[in-house]
């Protein structure tokens, strides 16, 4: 069920200047929330912002009734968000859109990058209580661009690129040597920027391997009630924040 | 205890507070937020005759106290619409209201014998202003004799309450309503969105696939209210205020300049439960002050 | 280094960047917030023939991203001005540019004739857009064959640079820019205001004495933009765009979308200084994206 | 000479519950500041407030480059200036508008009311720098809105009225013993409310005394660039934001 809820805000974890993770707590917590659901935060006290922003769970806590979100400062927003006092009211609309499908046999990848790693956190526990062996490849610019991997490595193997080198191997995800040579998975995850997704959706066909892909998209109302949020699949426009924010890379034509 | 029932001509409202359309979907998507029978009534998302896939991505866009969209009338049919969504959604206690879209007169009138048909219906609301779409759509609207064709043929086609959507794209708004209520309208809605624009100067290029884009939200308020203030002079029927609509305070001055109900639109999108609160603190109003009527309210501003 | 000199038909100016007429005094009264030579020009306060008291107070109300005024086209005379005004601020090396207003044709040309001996004073903006008064003024710019009327008579008493200011209260736009290009206009300014109106919901009053004012600011300038890049395919002559231009990114876009020049308004009450750091942003934009001149801005928006 | 400058919020004195004292510090301080000069204060962080607010300036000091503001929460903007953090922020034009004229000879009455005493702390210094008698008649509703009396009485004999005789002589400043019989004074200066100002106006006027006023209204820019905040006068309308805040009564034809 959706809710819309005042939380508190419980913390910060800075991982670098533009990147966070803020943990808010509210009085309850609706915990039927899956991987690659996200919110709609209203954000408080900016001016200048007239909507919520969508942002992807990135984890929660039944016991204590916080929930996560991993938040990369692109704009007045995202920015805002990650300058709120201990304490402060942020409400919530939450959790909405769709969800991956853990897979229930094979091996999995998850490629992400930028703030596209968010759902994973989720996701990787969801494939682990279904025994999956998961691998994880997350792509930075540089070494201080690729955040979360400890958490990531509870669930599973983690390999890095960077474009500088300065982690993991040196290039684009796409360029990993996991995709050279044999290559065995069963299933593809993936969320960051589009020509990311794009690129890993042809590895997957080439593979013929199924594979989902989380959207960003421009919205309004996250429930599915205002049709701003669309992306065109092989079945016509689809809408993002109710049929998706995750679909099967085929149904994009990808 | 206030008496909240208005009257939009021959149609009764059981409160003044209605959900506009295209901001709502067909109400369905805030079940989870409040009980949807508290509400006047729901003006559901935009109908044609045939399926729409609607404009393309991007179709938002943020501006200051508004936003624009360009949708573009994305819907199934009305067909789709009779058949498989009002069945969902008629057990509802409240009026049901379609929104009647066409590129042509022909369509709208199409679209309108289909609804005339359907039993539990009792009212619908005649887009003229849709300004996301090449067609049809805000092209009858700012024009006086379309205006007043497709009213007059639509009236023919359709026996219970009809509403006619203006825009606010026009020069004299009070002409078309005048128009639209010789032609035998029941009811006037305003105002639709304004055509706007946005331009990434990054990018330098627009923010919307089609360009230009409706403009909705606390933004263009002040110029809602006045055009409401000003049809509500020129025309004796009733008229159903919006335009930025975001809390109980605005829905009043609606009504006050002249609105004997009201749609709240984008104000869905931030707060989903906002349409309860606003009946609320209409209720509220009229007894701190001495209203035992809610209808009192219409037209009520000391000008 | 980039160039930034504009030409706003035989009006050249340093830099596209001018404030906006009744926003900005008589440009003394921002003197102590930055050096006045550095702006493209400066279009002082409405002027006409005979000095007017303006509109009773409140003239003034805030609304979500703008505000409503209602100042009615207080000044003492385009006398007075001439004589009384003009020679304290014509040292600076800005362009100065009044606003001509009047009731009737002939007070319109009488203003314009006065200013046309003016040394020193290279152009004019003919303000047939003011929603504040009740003759003339707006009634001017919102049906065509009167603003091309007006414009007629002003182009015979006018020798030097004619900018008309449209009023953006109109269903089309681009027919009233064509309808004064063809009337001999050398350059048009939009938008002025949009009619709008405020209601005080507790005392159930308007919030101007005049009921309905002239909105501007941010909230309008999705509008603005629209009808610059619309009148931008429509004439051949320049625009000089504006409403609710807040800093430089705004101005770009405004650019970007057609305007030759802009004009910042509302904003000078918020910044003071804006203008200038306007100017700068607009030199900065230009030297990260490799415009060697800010004119090739203009319409360069990829649609 | 008018400035614009960033201020830090440097504390708050609270008076009640809807009534605070907020003190700005800066780096420099203009201080041709007169009794009846007022700043134009952009509200920080308040999404609904477009335009800047226009309050008195309390005080200064040119020691410690502080000003400060006397302030009553009556909306959006009065509410949100009353909870800014230390060290934030807070941009200021001042001084604005034009100021009392304080008498050389004689005895001064200074009559204010609700927010309208904010100037009077200033002209009382002025006046008692002149060595003029001053009474202050201060009025509100009860004695929990009667403030600042500690501080006028450094400048002159303190008198209060509340409607509910909690503080002071019962009912409006207007009923107070000191209008009743021999009445001594060779100017007044009032503020506040406007059905308030124009009684004490008419007492001056009866009594051929001269007063002034400082008129509110709703102002835009507060430079005089707009026109948009005029009153009535018996030479017409005058901008109250440079041709005052303040009039002489006469002028105001009250
Ligand atoms: C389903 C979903 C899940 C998301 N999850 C996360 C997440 O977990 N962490 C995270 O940091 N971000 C996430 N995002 C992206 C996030 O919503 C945007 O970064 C945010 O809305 C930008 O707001 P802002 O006010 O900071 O930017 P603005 O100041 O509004 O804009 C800055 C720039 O970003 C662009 N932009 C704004 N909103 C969006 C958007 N929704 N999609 C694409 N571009 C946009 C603007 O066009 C502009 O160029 C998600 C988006 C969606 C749709
Ligand atoms: C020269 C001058 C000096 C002032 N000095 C002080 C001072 O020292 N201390 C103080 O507390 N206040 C002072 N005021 C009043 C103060 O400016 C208003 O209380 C403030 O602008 C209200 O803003 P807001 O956002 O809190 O109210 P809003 O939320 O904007 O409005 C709340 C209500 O107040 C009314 N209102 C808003 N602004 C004004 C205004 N400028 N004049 C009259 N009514 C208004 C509105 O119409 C509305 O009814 C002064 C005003 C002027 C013109
Ligand atoms: C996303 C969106 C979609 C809309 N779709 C329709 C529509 O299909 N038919 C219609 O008549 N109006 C449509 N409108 C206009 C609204 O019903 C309303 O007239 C307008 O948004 C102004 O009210 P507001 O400012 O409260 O949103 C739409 C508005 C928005 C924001
Ligand atoms: C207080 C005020 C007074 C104005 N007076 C005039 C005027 O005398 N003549 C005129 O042509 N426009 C006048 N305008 C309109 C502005 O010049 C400008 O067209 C409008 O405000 C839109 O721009 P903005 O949103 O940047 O303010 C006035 C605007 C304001 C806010
Ligand atoms: S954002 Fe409104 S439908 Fe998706
Ligand atoms: S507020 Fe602008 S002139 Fe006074």
């Amino acid at each position: 069920m959706k809710h819309i809820q005042d939380f508190k805000v419980k913390g910060y974890r800075r991982l670098n200047p533009e990147n966070y993770i803020l943990t808010l707590q509210g009085e309850s917590l609706e915990t039927a929330i899956y991987p690659g659901n996200f919110a709609e935060i209203a954000v408080p006290g900016a001016p200048g912002i007239f909507l919520r922003r969508p942002i992807s769970i990135l984890d929660f806590n039944p016991v204590q009734n916080t929930i996560g979100f991993y938040i990369k400062a692109i704009g007045k927003g995202t920015r805002q968000l990650g300058r709120l006092a201990e304490g402060e009211t942020v409400n919530l609309v939450y959790p909405l859109g769709n969800s991956f499908s853990a897979i229930e046999n094979g091996k999995a990848l998850i490629v992400g990058g930028g703030s596209g790693i968010a759902p994973f956190i989720q996701l990787g526990r969801a494939l682990q209580h279904n025994n999956i062996q998961t691998t994880f490849l997350i792509g930075g610019r540089t070494k201080n661009d690729v955040f979360l991997t400890d958490e990531f490595r509870e669930s599973g193997e983690v390999l890095v690129t960077t474009e500088d080198g300065s982690l993991g191997e040196k290039g684009m995800v796409t360029d990993h040597s996991v995709f050279k040579g044999e290559f065995n998975f069963d299933k593809i995850y993936t969320c960051g920027p589009d020509p990311m997704m794009k690129a890993i959706a042809s590895i997957a066909t080439e593979n013929n391997i199924d594979c989902e892909a989380s959207l960003e998209n421009m919205m309004a109302c996250g429930i599915g009630a205002c049709l701003c949020c669309v992306t065109p699949t092989v079945n016509g426009n689809k809408v993002v924040c109710t049929e998706g924010p995750v679909f099967n890379t085929k149904v994009l034509g990808w | 205890m206030v008496d909240l029932k208005v009257q939009m001509g021959p149609l009764q409202l059981k409160n003044p507070v209605c959900t506009a359309s295209g901001t709502f979907g067909f109400g369905s998507e805030f079940e989870d937020f409040f009980d949807l029978n508290r509400l006047g009534g729901i003006f559901v998302k935009g109908l044609t005759l045939k399926h729409r896939e609607g404009n393309d991505y991007p179709r938002m866009a943020e501006t200051a106290s508004g936003m624009l969209n360009a949708v573009g009338l994305q819907n199934k049919g009305v067909d789709y619409f009779i058949n498989s969504i009002y069945p969902e959604i008629r057990h509802y206690n409240t009026e049901i209201i379609p929104n009647v879209n066409g590129s042509t007169v022909e369509d709208y009138i199409a679209v309108t014998e289909k609804l005339n048909e359907v039993e539990g219906i009792n009212a619908i609301e005649l887009n003229i202003s849709c300004p996301n779409v090449k067609e049809g759509g805000m092209a009858f609207g700012v024009s006086c004799p379309s205006a007043i064709a497709v009213t007059e043929a639509v009236r023919k086609a359709y026996d219970k309450t009809l509403i006619v959507k203006l825009s606010p794209n026009v020069t004299d708004i009070t002409e078309i309503a005048k128009g639209v209520e010789g032609a035998g309208a029941d009811a006037v809605s305003l105002v639709n969105t304004f055509l706007g624009m946005a331009i990434d100067a990054q990018s330098r290029k627009p923010l919307l696939s089609t360009i230009t884009g409706g403009l909705s939200g606390p933004a263009i308020k002040p110029i809602a209210l006045r055009m409401v203030w000003q049809v509500y002079q020129a025309v004796k029927i009733p008229i159903s205020g919006m335009g930025g609509i975001m809390n109980a305070t605005d829905a009043i001055e609606f009504m006050l300049a002249g609105a004997t109900s009201i749609q709240v639109g984008t104000a869905n999108f931030i707060d989903p439960q906002v349409s309860v609160k606003i009946i609320e603190g209409i209720e509220d109003y009229c007894e701190n002050n001495g209203f035992n009527k809610a209808s009192n309210l219409v037209g009520a501003i000391q000008a």
